[in-house]
């Protein structure tokens, strides 16, 4: 993969180095009680976002699910808007309206975060249609689960942006559970990925913690999609280190299941392997996370300063005009 | 005046917006020329004129029909998307209940989905249980969509235009049983407004509030019973959410009584919000308690004397009428 | 296909005759004005259900579409029931309550028509479930379009069959068009039948107008199911003479293909066949066409002499019991 | 008495309707033991105990979970199936609104679907927008279903052992923020019959209606305001519908004055339905109009001192219990 420049791989692991501090920040701060707010930790699926990222352009678009405040991140959501909205402040970027499952932010492409399973797919390819019909080679990724994949809108997007050609890349995070289903207790096929055969799509499937292939599958789809030759389907196998939502029971895992697959923690590999393979020092990592933690610091100083919107922001922009009730 | 249908109406509806504005889009199932310009026409000549790429037929997939209209909205277009029918809807209420009507309020503003749904329904056409449903009502229950549901096809070309114009997301319900019916031409490039009544018929004694087919056979018997005397006035809310409170409350504090009249059924209907308005605000105006009449709390039966027993008639409205005339303050 | 028995070849004539007849004098009753309804015409397509369900047993289910009147007359509907629920009368089927698209009659195992398509598919499931849960080894048919294997439904009932290894035989008619598009124009894989590999289930294309191709793929599907290995997807290519719904515009089609088809007629040809291959005399299969004509005319006469249902029945099998409202 | 969650009743429903009839079956996302028991643990248990046939764990597929309960309730079983939160029955209403409920009607009477969904809801957990609504008005404007909404655990209990005997589709909505909450343990085997209502308090001046976890406050309320000589009743629906007609109008008739509230989107809400019939049948009772209480237009807001703006408070309810307590003759 000599491919990879050092300033790609370096900007992949920035992007790394702050999605891994931002969650333990906020794990540590739901903890403590200064958010309130159900969390869908995304500690151990850095690698997937982070290195599609550094491959998108502003003008590119996403679409993603609620445990997509990596996706949101890596996209370049400013930090400070997003702890502002976790921390359901008037200066989130949706005015605290929206909350870690409806993270919006246009002027990074973060089009669109659901809390519906499934319904990142269907928005996507409106995004791409409409990217088509300007005459932009501009792309959009749908970002979903491994469980999204059993869900009537998969079928129905797929099959539309294939017909259509549309410039999609359907990434699918597959972390093995769906809530506490296992992959193969909800699955009938042994791989996301296969299911592209269905709509005559290219489909790979990769180790979504394995920055190398990670980028080698996404480059490929990128490069599809801006050629006008459509979408690609992805299945980038991963692990969520802390279950389904923060704080939940994970009994329904293996003891060992889930000791083994931390222990291989794709962030010290990446960050091992920069240092190994020459591409980085020690000290140049050690700045870059130094530098992410800052960012952090500060979002949350500037969340907490803010203030909570005031209560007559329940009825604004529900219209573009207020309506007379 | 040239008289036309509603099928021609909203067709150059459609027409004229996508002339006037090159975001305009239509898409859904069998809506290009390739499969006929929609099941009943209403899309006809819009990809020949337009291209294939502003007007596209889509599979049967109403999910993916709305998400791909929810997506080019969210980049300004303004998609105008079919649902052939509105029982069709419950395939793709998610699509439309959680995202359409909620992205502008869950973004903080940030995003807005300016899109259209475009759906026929109607009991009267032995269609059955299944293709005849009106469900304005749960549409009206959802904050951020707007529902409207034109009487005439002048009105199904002023209010497209506006439903097109509009930024937030409207869905726009046409009436199958009545889509060959003709009226008035609509003049090119009229708009009306969201939110406003029409004042069918103005009167003394009774106010009937309604929308769609039926309130138009109510303006006539509105001429007829105003030769026995009877004088009722008839408004004809065009739009169900946000729906007219002034006109309906200025009529009401008038006549001081009033019938509230709809195609779909009764009971949880729109009928029920508006007559709860009315007593709320214009109490001390009413000789009688609101009558209610609406379609019979069942599904649509298929056989011609059902169905028709299912809907509600005029001479219900008729009587609710001459009884709430008859009742002095 | 030595395997067919003389008397199953004839029995599967014997539905074909009547499902022929039957569309004959449905479409001539609209024409006539003695039926008002919307009719989907399954011209071209009776070989379908013909041979499958002389392959079922009474306590077989199916559930159907609305142009399904031949699959519900092939598993036995009677066709009095059937006439006088198209005519809206009281001692239809469905009490005249359900018209054309909504046909039951759960003693012959017609236990759903829909008119929503790809909504045959998830209620399938259920009662290839209860069969399961009863210890029984019934089995149950999905009988459903090409365009309904774009809808999500299908996606999610596949899904679910092949976890649970539910008896189904999921039978795909794919007459190439749904309503007015093109197979291709809507469904972005060549064959239905290939999207079986992606729920891990066997799935066959065969031509749904020839006999014994139906009936060998639908035998192995049978037995598979009721051995309690799992459903089957089965693709049976066939065409619909009257386009989509009875007196529509078939512009959309091109003129030749629609000749070409109709020359392809499956029913002169299958009794052609028979009469060629010694299984049966011309006399026999004219005596077998007679009887059946002889049953639609009863069934006729039997609607229209039955009487409309009272409006009072409106208000009756919304619930079990009556509301006061 | 011992106290028990709502978790605990529903759960302890479930397992005994289970044990007493071999027909229930359960069916859901992480229903089953070797999934945890369901997301908040009200069906632990009960595969250990009836076996993973009976107690079935789906993929994300709310189309098939309903199309699998539909089929298996057509063949005479009673599933009890979870669509895990309300706002989640939009990708499956069509199997609810079409089929389930319309199912028995179309086949005249033939078949029936006597299944339960079970579905959680509501706001004030910061679950935002899409996780929070409470759509009981659309069910209820839905012939053919059932709807309940229970604000104590033995009601929860009682409505579920009905809702699993009732030979129609019936649609259960569990208080999402208040499943930990605690009541009186049910007596096992007992029922809460389908449609009626439970006075909480009996009262003079001021009947309020309404029901889930609001009308439990609102007891509370009258308690207190008893104490200043306001005499309120509270009704508690328990079933949404049909609702308790006789009980809320003998209530009106005898106080003349009625409050109706719910947690759900006041416009278009079940207090509509609610708040037209008083009027239609007891209106010269009514010494003023009938208030409705409900939550604001707007989506479920995320940040916290909106979401509680957004909900109704009782700070309403008692001031219009003040105003209305105040009207005379
Ligand atoms: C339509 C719908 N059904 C159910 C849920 C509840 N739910 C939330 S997340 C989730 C699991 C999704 O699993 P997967 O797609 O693998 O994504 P992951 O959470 O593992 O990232 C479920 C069932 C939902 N949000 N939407
Ligand atoms: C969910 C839904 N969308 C759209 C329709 C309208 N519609 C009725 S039949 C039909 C075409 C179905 O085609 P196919 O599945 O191939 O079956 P065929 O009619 O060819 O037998 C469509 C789009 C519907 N009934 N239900
Ligand atoms: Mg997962
Ligand atoms: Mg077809």
């Amino acid at each position: 993969m000599t491919q990879i420049s050092d300033d790609l791989l370096l900007s992949i692991f920035e992007k790394m180095a702050l999605l891994k501090q931002n969650d333990e920040k906020m794990r540590a701060s739901i903890s403590s009680g200064r958010l309130v707010m159900p969390y869908y930790s995304y500690r151990g699926q850095e690698v997937i976002p982070a290195t599609i990222s550094a491959l998108l352009r502003d003008d590119d678009t996403i679409c993603t699910i609620y445990r997509g405040t990596h996706d949101a991140l890596a996209k370049g959501c400013p930090v400070d808007r997003l702890w502002a909205e976790l921390g359901g402040r008037a200066t989130g970027t949706c005015k605290g309206k929206g909350g870690p499952m409806h993270i919006t932010h246009p002027e990074t492409g973060v089009m669109v975060t659901t809390g519906i399973v499934g319904s990142s797919m269907p928005i996507a390819n409106g995004l791409a249609w409409a990217a088509k019909l300007e005459g932009s080679d501009a792309v959009t990724v749908a970002y979903f689960g491994d469980g999204a994949s059993n869900i009537g809108a998969f079928h129905e997007s797929l099959n539309l942006a294939s017909l259509w050609k549309l410039p999609v890349l359907f990434v699918c995070s597959n972390n093995l559970y769906s809530e506490h289903t296992r992959f193969a207790a909800g699955t009938a096929i042994d791989s996301v990925a296969k299911s592209a055969a269905a709509y005559s799509m290219p489909g790979v499937r990769v180790d979504g913690n394995d920055v190398l292939a990670m980028h080698a599958a996404a480059a490929e789809a990128i490069d599809r999609a801006r050629a006008g030759e459509g979408p690609t389907l992805i299945e980038a196998m991963t692990f969520r280190f802390h279950g389904h939502v923060f704080g939940d029971d994970d009994a329904y895992m293996g003891e060992g299941e889930k000791a083994e697959r931390m222990a291989a923690d794709p962030y010290p590999r990446f960050r091992a392997w920069l240092i190994d393979e020459g591409h980085a020092s020690e000290d140049r990592l050690a700045a870059i996370e130094a530098e992410q933690a800052e960012r952090i610091e500060a979002a949350i100083r500037f969340a907490l300063d803010s203030e909570f919107p005031p209560a007559s922001e329940v009825l604004t922009d529900v219209y573009e005009q207020e309506m007379a009730r | 005046m040239s008289q036309v249908t509603f099928v021609q109406s909203i067709n150059q509806a459609l027409h004229d917006a996508m002339e006037d504005d090159a975001r305009v889009l239509v898409l859904g199932e069998d809506v290009g020329d390739a499969e006929g310009g929609g099941v009943v026409g209403i899309t006809k000549g819009l990809s020949q004129a337009f291209g294939c790429e502003r007007v596209k037929s889509t599979p049967i997939s109403e999910q993916a029909i709305m998400g791909a209209a929810i997506g080019a909205a969210l980049k300004g277009f303004r998609p105008v998307a079919e649902i052939m029918l509105m029982n069709f809807t419950t395939v793709a209420s998610d699509m439309i209940v959680n995202h359409a009507a909620k992205l502008r309020f869950m973004s903080g503003g940030q995003t807005s989905v300016p899109l259209v749904v475009r759906t026929m329904t109607g009991a009267g056409v032995s269609n059955g249980g299944q293709h005849s449903d009106y469900l304005e009502a749960w549409y009206a229950h959802t904050a951020g969509l707007k529902v409207v549901l034109p009487s005439t096809p002048a009105d199904a070309y002023g209010l497209m235009r506006a439903c097109i114009d509009d930024p937030d997301p409207c869905i726009f319900v046409e009436t199958l049983p009545a889509l060959f019916n003709k009226g008035e031409a609509p003049v090119r490039g009229s708009r009306v407004p969201l939110g406003k009544a029409a004042v069918l018929r103005e009167g003394r004694d009774v106010s009937v509030i309604g929308y769609g087919r039926i309130i138009q056979s109510v303006a006539q018997l509105a001429d007829r019973l105003a030769g026995e005397g009877v004088s009722m006035e008839v408004i004809d809310l065009r739009t169900v959410s946000p729906f007219d409170k002034e006109a309906v409350l200025a009529s009401v504090r008038k006549t001081g009584a009033a019938v509230v009249v709809h195609e779909a059924v009764r009971e949880f209907g729109v009928g029920s919000e508006i007559s709860s308005l009315i007593h709320e605000e214009a109490f001390a105006a009413l000789r009688a308690p609101v009558r209610r009449i609406g379609a019979k709390f069942a599904p649509v039966p298929f056989s011609k004397p059902l169905e028709t027993a299912s809907l509600p008639s005029l001479d219900e409205v008729e009587a609710a009428v001459r009884e709430l005339a008859a009742v002095t303050a």
